[in-house]
Parts: C-alpha cells; sequence; structure tokens
C-alpha cells in the first residue's frame, strides 16, 4: 500500500428523492506516471490509481479508468441521481493493488 | 584604456586568437559606455546559433525577459526588459557585444545577468545546484563564442 | 495588470508583441478571494508603513491564473486540505515516551487561532526570533519528548498547514520592533543583496518586476501570507523556507539552509511586508 | 513598434502553423488509441463538450471538464502526451449527468480529443488546444 494515501469526498447530507446532486473526490497519490525518469536515467516504474468508482446502494454511478497523464491527487467531480436513503461507495484501485474506500450516507426525503 | 591597448598588441603579435579559443572576461575591455569593439572569440558570430542560445532555458534564456517578435514560433516572452525588435537599428555590434557581456557596464545597475563574467559574485552557486561554487567551479553562463553568436542574432533584428 | 511605471512606448510593444505569442489568461485584477464563500481574504492593500518602494501590497492570488484561482476558493478543490486532515489526525494522536498528543495542552487546532499571523515572533526565553516552525519542534522536543520534525519534511509542513489554516482571513501582524529589530535589518540586507552568478536580488523580481512575466510566469510580490503552498508545479505543500532556497537556487547562488538564522531573519522581514493581508495557508499557486 | 495589426495577424497565423507541424507528425498514436476505443468507427461532430483553459498556467494540473447528454462513456485524449490516453468514464445507471470534471497532465501545448459513446453505439468527438506555459528560470 503507497504510504499516506487519504482520500476525501463531498456529498451533501440531504437531497430530494430523484434529485441530480453533485459528488466530489480527491485522494492523496503521487500518480508516477512511468514516463519520467530517476537521476541514473532509468524509468521510474508507473505507480498510480487505476480506476475510481463511485456507486450508490450497489448501483453504478460512474465507472472511470485512469491514464499516467491524470494529474498527482487525483481530483474527480460528476453527478449522480438519488433515487432513496442509503449510501455512496467510493473505491480507488491502485496499480500495486491496494484498495481505497470510503463511504458516505445520504438522508432522502 | 590601457587594457584593450595591450589585447591588440597581443592579438596582433600572435597573428589573432587561434580557433575554439577566446578571451576570458577579464581580458574583455569595455569602453567608457560599455561598448566592446574586438569579438571575444576572434571568429563572426553564428545568427542560427544565437537564436538556439536566446531561447534556450540553460543557456542565454534572452525571451524569459524579453520580447521578440521573430522568435514568435517559441511561445511566450517576458516582459522584464524592452523588447528587443529592432535592436540592430538602435546599437552597434559594439554596444550590443557589451550588453551581452556585461549589462552592468552599459546601464547601471540593470537587472539583466552578466553572461561573460565569472568572478566578483556574491555567494555563487555551482550553475542551477544550491551548491557553494569554489575555485574553478565558475565559468561565464555563455561562452566566448556564444556571445557572438547571440550578437550575431541581434544584428538582424532590424525594423 | 498591476503594471508599475512604463514607458509608453515600451507598454504598447508588449501588447502588441503580447497578441501573437499567447499570453496567459489572468484573472480580473479586481477579484477578490473568498474561501468556501465565507472566509474573507484581503488580497490586496496598503503597504505597510516600513515599505519605502510599494504603494500597495498584493497577495500571489492576484497574480494566478483563473482556474488556479479558482482552486483556492473552496476547500474541498484545494488540494492542501488533504494534509491539513492528516495534520489534524497527528494533532489528537499520543505519542512520544509520556504519550502525549498536541491536544494535551491545546484542546483543538482551532485554539491555536491567530498563532500563524504574529510568526516569526521574538521568543523571550530563547533570546531569539522563532518561527512557527521552531515553535512546533519546542513543543514536540521539551513537551512531547519528540525528536525534533525536520524542518521542511512533510510532517512539519502538514503541522504548519494545519496551524494556517485556523488563522484563514486574520491578518497577518509580525512585531518588527523591539528586540526582533536586528533580525528584521538583516532580513532586509538579504531581500536587497544581489546574489549568485545572475546576480539577482528579491526585489530584483518581486519589487522592482511584480506583474511583470518572466517567460510565461507572472512575477508576485513574493508575499508569503499563503504558506504552506500547494503548487501545481509539484503538487505537494510547500514550506516558505523550501521556496526560498528555490529562489535563491535560481540565482546560481549558494542557498542558505531551511532554518538557518538567515532564512529566519528573511522570513520574518517578508512577512512584515505583508502585514496587512490575510493569512492564507494552505494557499494555492502555480 | 512599426507592426500593424494586420502584420500581427500573419505573424500569428505563421506561429499557429508552424505549432501545427509536429502534431501532425506525432498524430499517429492518438488515432491507434481513439481507434481503440471507437473499434474503428469515425466519430462524429456535435452532442459532446470539453471545457480546459485555453492557457494552462501549469500542465502538470489541467482542470478538464467533458460532458455528452446520453452518453454511455466519454474517453479523454491527449494528443501529443506520450501515452495519449488520459482517461475514460462509464456512466452507470445512477448517473445524474454524462458528465466528469478532472484534473489532468498536458506534456506540453497540444490539443486535448474528447470522444463519446452514445447509447446507438455511435460516436462524436470535439478537440480544443490547451496552450501550457513555460516557466522563465532557467534552473
Amino acid at each position: 500500500m503507497a504510504e499516506n494515501v487519504k482520500p476525501r469526498v463531498r456529498v451533501p447530507r440531504t437531497a430530494s428523492a430523484g434529485e441530480v446532486i453533485t459528488l466530489k473526490a480527491l485522494i492523496s497519490h503521487k500518480m508516477e506516471s512511468g514516463q519520467r525518469k530517476d537521476g541514473d536515467g532509468n524509468t521510474i516504474p508507473r505507480s498510480i490509481i487505476n480506476r475510481f468508482t463511485c456507486d450508490f446502494n450497489g448501483e453504478n454511478i460512474i465507472d472511470a479508468t485512469f491514464g499516467g497523464a491524470v494529474s498527482t491527487n487525483p481530483f474527480m467531480e460528476f453527478e449522480a441521481k438519488v433515487p432513496e436513503s442509503g449510501t455512496f461507495l467510493f473505491t480507488w484501485y491502485d496499480d500495486d493493488g491496494s484498495v481505497y474506500e470510503e463511504s458516505k450516507e445520504i438522508a432522502v426525503s | 584604456m590601457k587594457r584593450s591597448v595591450s589585447i591588440l598588441i597581443a592579438v596582433l603579435a600572435t597573428g589573432g586568437i587561434a580557433l575554439g579559443q577566446g578571451m576570458s572576461p577579464a581580458d574583455v575591455s569595455y569602453d567608457e559606455y560599455g561598448a566592446v569593439e574586438v569579438s571575444l572569440s576572434g571568429q563572426p558570430g553564428n545568427a542560427e546559433a544565437g537564436e538556439k542560445i536566446m531561447t534556450t532555458r540553460g543557456k542565454g534564456n534572452c525571451i524569459a525577459c524579453h520580447q521578440v517578435d521573430a522568435l514568435a514560433e517559441y511561445p511566450f516572452h517576458g516582459e522584464v526588459g524592452p523588447p528587443l525588435n529592432g535592436v540592430a537599428d538602435r546599437y552597434t555590434e559594439a554596444d550590443l557585444r557589451g550588453i551581452v557581456a556585461n549589462a552592468k557596464m552599459t546601464f547601471e545597475g540593470s537587472i539583466m545577468p552578466a553572461f561573460f563574467k565569472n568572478s566578483g559574485y556574491i555567494r555563487p552557486g555551482i550553475a542551477y545546484t544550491g551548491k557553494a561554487a569554489g575555485p574553478g567551479d565558475l565559468f561565464p553562463i555563455l561562452t566566448a563564442q556564444e556571445i557572438e553568436d547571440v550578437v550575431a542574432y541581434l544584428l538582424t533584428l532590424k525594423e | 495588470m498591476i503594471k508599475r511605471a512604463l514607458t509608453g512606448a515600451v507598454c504598447v510593444a508588449t501588447l502588441v508583441a503580447g497578441a501573437f505569442v499567447g499570453m496567459n489568461a489572468v484573472a480580473d485584477e479586481h477579484a477578490n478571494l473568498i474561501v468556501n464563500g465565507e472566509i474573507e481574504m484581503v488580497v490586496r492593500t496598503e503597504a505597510p508603513e516600513h515599505m519605502e518602494n510599494v504603494d500597495t501590497i498584493y497577495s500571489g492570488w492576484v497574480y494566478r491564473a483563473t482556474e488556479t484561482q479558482a482552486l483556492q476558493m473552496d476547500d474541498f478543490d484545494n488540494p492542501g486540505m488533504l494534509w491539513v486532515d492528516q495534520a489534524a489526525e497527528y494533532f489528537e494522536t499520543a505519542q512520544g515516551p509520556e504519550g502525549r498528543s498536541c491536544q494535551d495542552c491545546h484542546e483543538s487546532p482551532e485554539a491555536l487561532a491567530g498563532v500563524r499571523a504574529v510568526y516569526p515572533k521574538w521568543d523571550e526565553e530563547r533570546g531569539v526570533v522563532q518561527t512557527l516552525e521552531n515553535q512546533i519542534n519546542e513543543c514536540a522536543t521539551e513537551r512531547m519528548g519528540l525528536e525534533p520534525l525536520k524542518y521542511t519534511g512533510s510532517e512539519m509542513v502538514n503541522m504548519s498547514a494545519l496551524l494556517a489554516s485556523v488563522s484563514r482571513g486574520m491578518p497577518i501582524n509580525v512585531a518588527i520592533d523591539g528586540p526582533a529589530r536586528e533580525t528584521w535589518e538583516l532580513g532586509k540586507e538579504l531581500y536587497y543583496q544581489r546574489t549568485g552568478q545572475l546576480e539577482l536580488s528579491c526585489a530584483n523580481c518581486h519589487e522592482d518586476n511584480y506583474g511583470n512575466r518572466i517567460r510565461s510566469d507572472m512575477l508576485s510580490q513574493g508575499q508569503i501570507n499563503g504558506f504552506p503552498v500547494y503548487r501545481l508545479k509539484n503538487a505537494k505543500l510547500n514550506a516558505v523556507h523550501s521556496r526560498f532556497k528555490g529562489c535563491v537556487r535560481d540565482t546560481r547562488a549558494q542557498t542558505y539552509a531551511p532554518g538557518s538564522a538567515e532564512f529566519v531573519a528573511l522570513e520574518l522581514y517578508l512577512a512584515s511586508r505583508g502585514n496587512g493581508l490575510s493569512v492564507e495557508g494552505p494557499s494555492v499557486r502555480n | 513598434m512599426k507592426i500593424t495589426r494586420r502584420e500581427t495577424l500573419m505573424l500569428a497565423m505563421g506561429a499557429a502553423a508552424a505549432a501545427m507541424i509536429p502534431s501532425a507528425a506525432s498524430g499517429a498514436a492518438i488515432d491507434d488509441a481513439i481507434a481503440l476505443f471507437t473499434g474503428g468507427a469515425t466519430p462524429g461532430e456535435g452532442g459532446v463538450t470539453l471545457v480546459a483553459p485555453e492557457i494552462a498556467e501549469n500542465g502538470n494540473t489541467v482542470p478538464i471538464e467533458v460532458s455528452a447528454p446520453g452518453a454511455v462513456a466519454i474517453a479523454v485524449f491527449a494528443q501529443k502526451n506520450p501515452l495519449p490516453d488520459v482517461a475514460s468514464f462509464k456512466f452507470g445507471p445512477l448517473a445524474g449527468a454524462q458528465r466528469a470534471a478532472t484534473r489532468i497532465r498536458l506534456s506540453g501545448t497540444q490539443d486535448i480529443v474528447v470522444v463519446a459513446q452514445m447509447a446507438d453505439g455511435s460516436f462524436v468527438q470535439t478537440s480544443q488546444e490547451v496552450k501550457v506555459t513555460i516557466g522563465g528560470c532557467g534552473g
């Protein structure tokens, strides 16, 4: 597991049924692109978050694939439709096999 | 002006400066307005090579501070110094050589770094490492020939 | 924008030429910085009395492109806040031989609101000007029994970001009189000293040329009210002494060490040039 | 300065033409990457938008936003990056809009190309040039 990986997500606390809401997700990660060389001229191996997903009560909202050109500390903003109260699950997949998760509840009236 | 005379004599005596060599910064003679008459390398400058030096960050990096319309293919020019368009109409070759070699001899207190100087600094470092430069670590930012190349390029900037 | 007196000729030439070399889209010079819709920052104000050559002081935020400015207007968009969160965890974590945390003495990070704004500050007991980093290390070593944190290391930068974040919006107000005067004078001397093979002082770029570009970088006034700074360039939080080091290195000079007496003095002097601007850290710059 | 507005424009066009030469030369990798996404289909125009700065203050962190109402997926390509694939987004049943924003790296001034796959299996594309600034310090 890469060091100091820390996710942040932003979800509104409440929404009305069927409302479209904006979600944001940010995670600290160096996103080593695999294109850089070290001081000795050797290519630094790629080490990135290669996939990010967000689901709500088990149904998918977005499934993103990242290449080496996504910036350090990858940021995502997207929109979701929330039919009922429940839980958002944010998942980041690291090249090294690590999976980072964060969840947030929302109350839908 | 004593020094320039002695250099002239030396140049005459040796039949000119050998190819690939050039003056050291201490040998450069600036007139009272900061101009330098004699080629620093003893060779003519190459304007094409000069263009490269003007636009290369670790070299002259002239466009970091100066606008040069003729170099528009290298995007983003700085605003710290005056635009160099038509500079050949305003200055002689000797003026330009003096300004590139050590602008402070022409414009007192100028922000422009001296490109042909290797002593008299406060806390000089080894290039862009931040490490202290010991004796023998300091070289002019541009070589004598590179100064001539830049001057040759500047002489093409006529309006 | 914010162009100092230029001759008309130079000005016109710059504008005409600027049209085709493609200039940076810089935000409206009257833009105001309000973070999270609630923290109002002073990004331009009258210069402190001690400044001889500048009438108005500007936060570095003013000189950045619209997109970069936007990153600092909402804590979620500001990646620097990731490490504020980390430091907040560190703040409450018991550590060291006696298992103490920052929280044991300081109830919460918010209890330290206002501290950032007055550092560097004369320390009576030690008889020196202390930076916030020195003060954090005083706590770490003397109260918690820890090894000192590395001066510009990530734990220190994170902690300084946390302490800045709780003071955001408060005016920088460092004291330069009394016993701090001597340090301040040294800082001022260093500010105007032309060092390195490029023979550049801080003032050459940041007092004489703010608002002008070097290549496409617009030079700011070199204000330090936004530190630590999340830079797009290296995508991490940067300590103020790391930034000093980078600038000095770029003049082809021998740098001073982070935490050295010289950099402490320079920090006090620079902070005093920003007296009246808001604490902005962690800010976002390019 | 004696440059007229007309001459300035011509210079500008010359600069743009010069900038396009390397673009054309390194176009193959991005064409292959797009073909992989479209299965070889040629994308049409319209129905997909890209919001990106005209000039990016730093190529390391360039904010972009893509949207294509009704799309099932949107892919982002950078024409001159060493690897043209930047990111792709598939939208699930609970997507509130077919829109995503992220921050990307650009190795230099170049076109960003965005291709959307619509629900009927067709593809549409749009592109925009983003100029990436160059710093002044020599070190």
